[in-house]
C-alpha cells in the first residue's frame, strides 16, 4: 500500500459514495423518527470532504481533516459527532499503521462521539453501531486477524448493530420525542454508521 | 412537490439574497443575519438553527431583539463556524449571549462554537418550551419551540438597555422557565431535498404534540373542531405549567395555515384562558415559528410579570416583530 | 377538507372574536371592525370585501390606516347594512373615503350603502389592479387586488395628516393607477363551505392570472422554478405599466405559501427590477392579501414618487402593517 | 286563492326550499367560472327571508320585504341585484293581482336587475336566465293562458335561457375575468334564476 494518507482518503471517498447511493434510504430513516435530513446532510458533508484536498502527509493527518470538514458544512447533530469522530480517530492513529493501533484509533473515534453527545449503547444512536463494530475491529486484531478480515467483521457488527436500533425505544437526538413511537424503525445514524464502516472493506488493508 | 424555489439545494441561499434585498436594515455576509447598524457597548444577541421556521430567526433580527442569525440549511443546524463568526461579529464588548433551541444538533453546534471563540464572553440561554416532550434522562430533553420568540424578544430589550450579559442570561432563562408550548398538525410539512410528506397523516386525523422539523408527534386523533383543538393544546400547556394571572399567548402558524383560522384558534383560547381565571396579557396571532408549508398551529403561554410585560412592550424593529419604532 | 375551525358557517364570526380578543386597538361591534379609539375631525376610511384575505382588510385598521372594515362571509362581500354602519360611525365629520376593489359585488354593495347613507360626505375610490384581466367592454374591469394594500396605506397616511376628502381620494385613485398586480397560484383554495378545492390543478402546473377568490386564472403552465415564475409575473406588471425610477414593490402569499419561498421569489424580483434599470425603493414580502389556503403569490408594483414614498413612510400601527409607532 | 300576501310568501318558500336543494349544484357551478359561493350566498339570504316574517298585507309589500332582506343579507353581486328585483317587482305590483299586472311587475325587477348590474341579455349572467321569462310570462298572458301555464312557460324559457349561457363568454361578473375560458360552463345566477322562476309553478296560481 503506498501511504496510510491515500488509504485514509480512499476510504472516505467510499464514504461518499455509498452515503450518495443511500442518500434516500438514509433520509427515510429519518423521515420515519427524525426530520428528513440525514441523507442530505451526509451527502453534502462528505461531497465537501471529497471536492477537498484529501491530501496530507499520514492517515492521522488526513482523517483530522476530514473531521474539521464535517464539523464546517454539515450542521445538524451528525456534523459535530461524526466530526469530532474522525478528528479523534485522526489524532490518535499513529504512524506506522497498525493494527493494534488502528483498532485503538477507531476506539478513541467512537468515544469521542459518546462523550460530545452524552450518550451511551442502546439509546438508539450511531453508537449503536459504532461501538460493536470497535469492539469487533479490536478483537479481530487481538486474534491476529489480517486488516481484510477484521474489517469485514467490524462491517458486519456494525450493521448487524444497526438493525438491532429497530425494536429499541430512542434515548437521544430526535427520535426520543417520540417515546415508544421511536421503536419498530432503524436509526438513521446507527445505517449511517454502519455505511461508513463497511466502507472499511472497499479502502483496502490500512496495515 | 409543489413550492416556489429555485432548487432544492438552494432554497435558503436564495431566502436570504431576498431577505437582504427587502431589508436595508439587515445585512448578510457569510450565511450570517446580522443587524446593518450594529450595536455597541451592550450584550449582543445571536441565535440560529435550522431554516424553514420564518421568520425564525432571521427575521427576528434588529433593534430590540437579535443581534445575528445563523440560518442553517433546512431543519439543521448551522455548523460552528457561521455561529463564530456572528459572535465575534457582534460583540460590542459587553458579550455575547447564544440563544439556543434544545436539539442535539443545536446544542453540539453552539457548544463547539462557543470553545472556538476567545476573547469574547459568551453566555447560553436553553429554550425547551415543548410540553409534548417528557422532560427526563429517556429523552433530549424539552424541544425549543415558540417560547424562543419571547425570549429572543425579552432578552432583546433588556440588552438594549444596557444590562449585563448575566442579568440578560437570567432573565431569558427565567422566560424560558416560565413559558410552555404545544403543538398539532392538520398536515405535514414537506423539505424540499425529500419532496414529499415527511409522515402521512390521513385526511381526518390530526397529530398531536408535533416539533417543528416535521418529526411526528406522540399520538393522532380524529380531525376536530378549532374548539376541541385549542382546548388540547391549553390543557396540555395548563396541565405542566398552570395558567395564572397575566399571561403572553402566542397562537402560532406552522406556515400553511391561513391568519383567519389562527384567529379563529385564538378566540377559543382566550376563553380557556379567563374560564381559568388567567388573563391574556398580550398576544401574538400568526405566523412565528413554522414548519416549512405544515398546516397546523401552536400554543405557548408565558406566565409574565410587570417586568417581563414592560420588556416585551419595549420598542422592537425587526421584519417579523416590530411595534414603538 | 382540514381547516382548524368550528363549522363552516362559524369562519368568519369566530375570527372576528378573536382579533377583538387579540387586539385592544380594535372594537368588534355588529360584524364591523373598527378602531378602538376614533379619529376625530379628520378623513375617514372605510373598506370591505369578502373574508379569506386576511389580514386584508381588518388587520389594516388602525392608526395610519383604515378607520373600519367591513368583512363578508368567505369570498363574499358585505351587505349593504354594515357599510351604512361603518360610515354613519367612522365619520369625524370630514367625510368618508370608501376603498372599494373592483368586484361587481362590492361595487353593488358599496354602492347601495353609499345611497342609503344620510348627512355624511361619502366619496369612493376604486382599485383595479389586476392586470391578468383585460379592462374593456367585455369584462367587469380589472380585478382589486394587491394595491389596495398600497391605497389603504397611503391614503389612510394621508387622511391622518388632515388632509380634505377630495384630496385623500384623489391621491387613493392616483396610486391605484400607479399600480398592477399579477398572482400565480400552485394549488386551488379551499372554500369552508364548498369543502373541496375550487379548482383542479395538477401537481406538475400552474395557474397564471389567478384572482384572490379561487377564480382560475387565464392559462396554465407547467410548474417552473422561482425565477421563471417571478419572471412571468415581473413581465405580466411590467408589460402593462413599465417599471421607472422608485417601485413600491409587494411579494404577497396567498396564505399557504411559507415566508421562505416569498423571500426566494422576491429575491428574483429584485433582480429583474434592476435589470429593467428600476429600483425597489420600499417592498414588502408576507402574507397581506390572500385567498385561504391557496399556496402561490401574487406581485404588486407601485410606480411611486418621493410624496407617495413619504406617505408609505409615515407611522401606522395595524395588526397587519406596523412601523413608527 | 287567500291572499296575494301568502301567494308571495308561499313562493319565496318554495325558492329557500329549492336553493337549498340546489346548493352544491350553484356552488359547484360558481366554483368553476367564480368563487365557489353562490350556493351558500342564496342558502343564507332565502333562509333569513324565511326565519323573518313574509307577512305583509299585499304580494307587494311581501316581495319588497324579501328584497330588503337579500340586500342585507345576501352580500356579493347576487345579494344587490336579486334583492333589487324583489323590491322593484313588490312595488310594481298592484293589487288586486292580474295577468297583466304581474307580467309587469316581474318585467320591472327584472329590469332592475340590468340596471344596477349594467348589463344586458347575453353578458352569460341572472339576466339570460330572466329576460326569456319575463317575455314568456308577458306572451302567456296576452294569449290569455292561466297563471299556471303562464308560470310553466316563464319556468321553461328561464331554464332553457340558463343552459343557453353555456357556450357564452362571459362579459359581466366573475366569470368574465376567465375570457374565453368562461365558456363551456352554466352561469350559476342564471342556473339560479332558473330555480326561482320554476318555484313559481309550485306556488300555485298569482291571480
Ligand atoms: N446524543 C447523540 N449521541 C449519538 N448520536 C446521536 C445523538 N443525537 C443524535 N445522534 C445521531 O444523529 C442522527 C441524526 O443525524 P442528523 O439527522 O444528521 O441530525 P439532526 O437530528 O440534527 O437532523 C441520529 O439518527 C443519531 O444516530
Ligand atoms: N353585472 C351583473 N349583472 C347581472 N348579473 C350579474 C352581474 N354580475 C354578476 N351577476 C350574476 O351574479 C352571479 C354570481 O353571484 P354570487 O356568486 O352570489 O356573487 P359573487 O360573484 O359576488 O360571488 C353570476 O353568476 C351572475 O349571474
Ligand atoms: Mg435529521
Ligand atoms: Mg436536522
Ligand atoms: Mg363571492
Ligand atoms: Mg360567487
Amino acid at each position: 500500500m503506498a501511504s496510510s494518507a491515500g488509504w485514509a482518503a480512499a476510504w472516505v471517498a467510499e464514504v461518499a459514495r455509498v452515503v450518495t447511493a443511500d442518500r434516500e434510504r438514509l433520509t427515510a430513516l429519518d423521515a420515519a423518527i427524525g426530520d428528513a435530513d440525514h441523507g442530505a446532510n451526509l451527502e453534502r458533508g462528505f461531497a465537501a470532504v471529497t471536492s477537498g484536498s484529501t491530501a496530507g502527509g499520514t492517515a492521522g493527518e488526513v482523517l483530522v481533516g476530514v473531521g474539521n470538514t464535517l464539523i464546517s458544512r454539515v450542521g445538524g447533530a451528525s456534523g459535530p459527532l461524526y466530526g469530532s469522530a474522525f478528528r479523534a480517530m485522526g489524532k490518535a492513529l499513529e504512524e506506522p499503521v497498525t493494527g493494534t493501533g488502528f483498532a485503538a484509533a477507531f476506539q478513541a473515534g467512537v468515544e469521542a462521539v459518546g462523550k460530545l453527545g452524552r450518550s451511551a449503547e442502546g439509546d438508539k444512536t450511531m453508537l449503536d453501531a459504532l461501538l460493536p463494530a470497535s469492539r469487533a475491529l479490536a478483537g479481530a486484531v487481538r486474534e491476529g486477524c489480517d486488516a481484510r478480515e477484521a474489517f469485514r467483521r467490524a462491517a458486519e457488527a456494525a450493521l448487524a448493530g444497526a438493525r438491532a436500533t429497530i425494536p429499541l425505544v430512542a434515548r437521544k437526538g430526535r427520535a426520543s420525542y417520540l417515546g415508544a413511537r421511536s421503536a419498530g424503525h432503524e436509526d438513521p445514524g446507527a445505517a449511517s454508521a454502519a455505511l461508513i464502516v463497511g466502507a472499511l472493506t472497499a479502502a483496502g488493508p490500512a496495515w | 412537490m409543489k413550492k416556489l424555489m429555485n432548487e432544492a439545494g438552494s432554497v435558503v441561499e436564495d431566502a436570504l439574497r431576498g431577505m437582504a434585498a427587502a431589508h436595508p436594515s439587515l445585512r448578510v455576509e457569510g450565511g450570517v443575519v446580522y443587524r446593518a447598524e450594529a450595536k455597541r457597548g451592550r450584550v449582543a444577541l445571536v441565535s440560529g438553527g435550522g431554516s424553514g421556521h420564518e421568520p425564525l430567526h432571521a427575521g427576528f433580527v434588529g433593534f430590540g431583539m437579535l443581534d445575528a442569525a445563523c440560518p442553517g440549511e433546512i431543519f439543521t443546524s448551522p455548523t460552528p463556524d457561521p455561529i463564530v463568526a456572528a459572535t465575534i461579529g457582534t460583540d460590542g464588548g459587553a458579550g455575547v449571549l447564544h440563544i439556543v433551541k434544545n436539539y442535539t444538533g443545536d446544542v453540539l453546534n453552539f457548544e463547539l462554537a462557543g470553545e472556538m471563540v476567545e476573547g469574547v464572553e459568551v453566555a447560553s440561554v436553553l429554550v425547551d418550551d415543548d410540553v409534548a416532550v417528557l422532560d427526563s434522562l429517556y429523552t433530549a430533553g424539552r424541544r425549543g419551540t415558540g417560547a424562543t420568540v419571547f425570549v429572543e424578544k425579552i432578552a432583546g430589550a433588556l440588552a438594549e438597555e444596557g444590562a449585563p450579559l448575566a442579568e440578560v442570561a437570567r432573565v431569558a432563562a427565567d422566560v424560558d422557565a416560565r413559558s410552555r408550548s404545544f403543538g398539532v398538525a392538520l398536515t405535514s410539512c414537506t423539505t424540499p431535498a425529500a419532496g414529499k410528506p415527511t409522515f402521512d397523516l390521513p385526511g381526518d386525523q390530526v397529530e398531536l404534540g408535533i416539533g417543528i422539523h416535521g418529526e411526528p408527534g406522540r399520538s393522532r386523533v380524529r380531525l376536530a373542531g378549532a374548539r376541541e383543538l385549542a382546548e388540547i393544546a391549553v390543557e396540555a400547556v395548563h396541565g405542566d405549567l398552570p395558567f395564572q394571572d397575566d399571561l403572553l399567548v402566542m397562537v402560532n402558524g406552522m406556515g400553511g395555515t391561513p391568519l383567519i383560522e389562527l384567529y379563529g384558534v385564538f378566540a377559543e383560547v382566550e376563553a380557556f384562558v379567563r374560564g381559568k381565571g388567567a388573563r391574556v396579557a398580550r398576544s401574538l396571532v400568526g405566523n412565528y415559528v413554522t414548519s416549512l408549508d405544515m398546516q397546523g398551529f401552536s400554543l405557548s403561554v408565558c406566565r409574565a410579570d410587570d417586568e417581563l410585560l414592560r420588556l416585551w412592550d419595549a420598542p422592537v424593529s425587526t421584519p417579523g416583530l416590530r411595534w414603538g419604532r
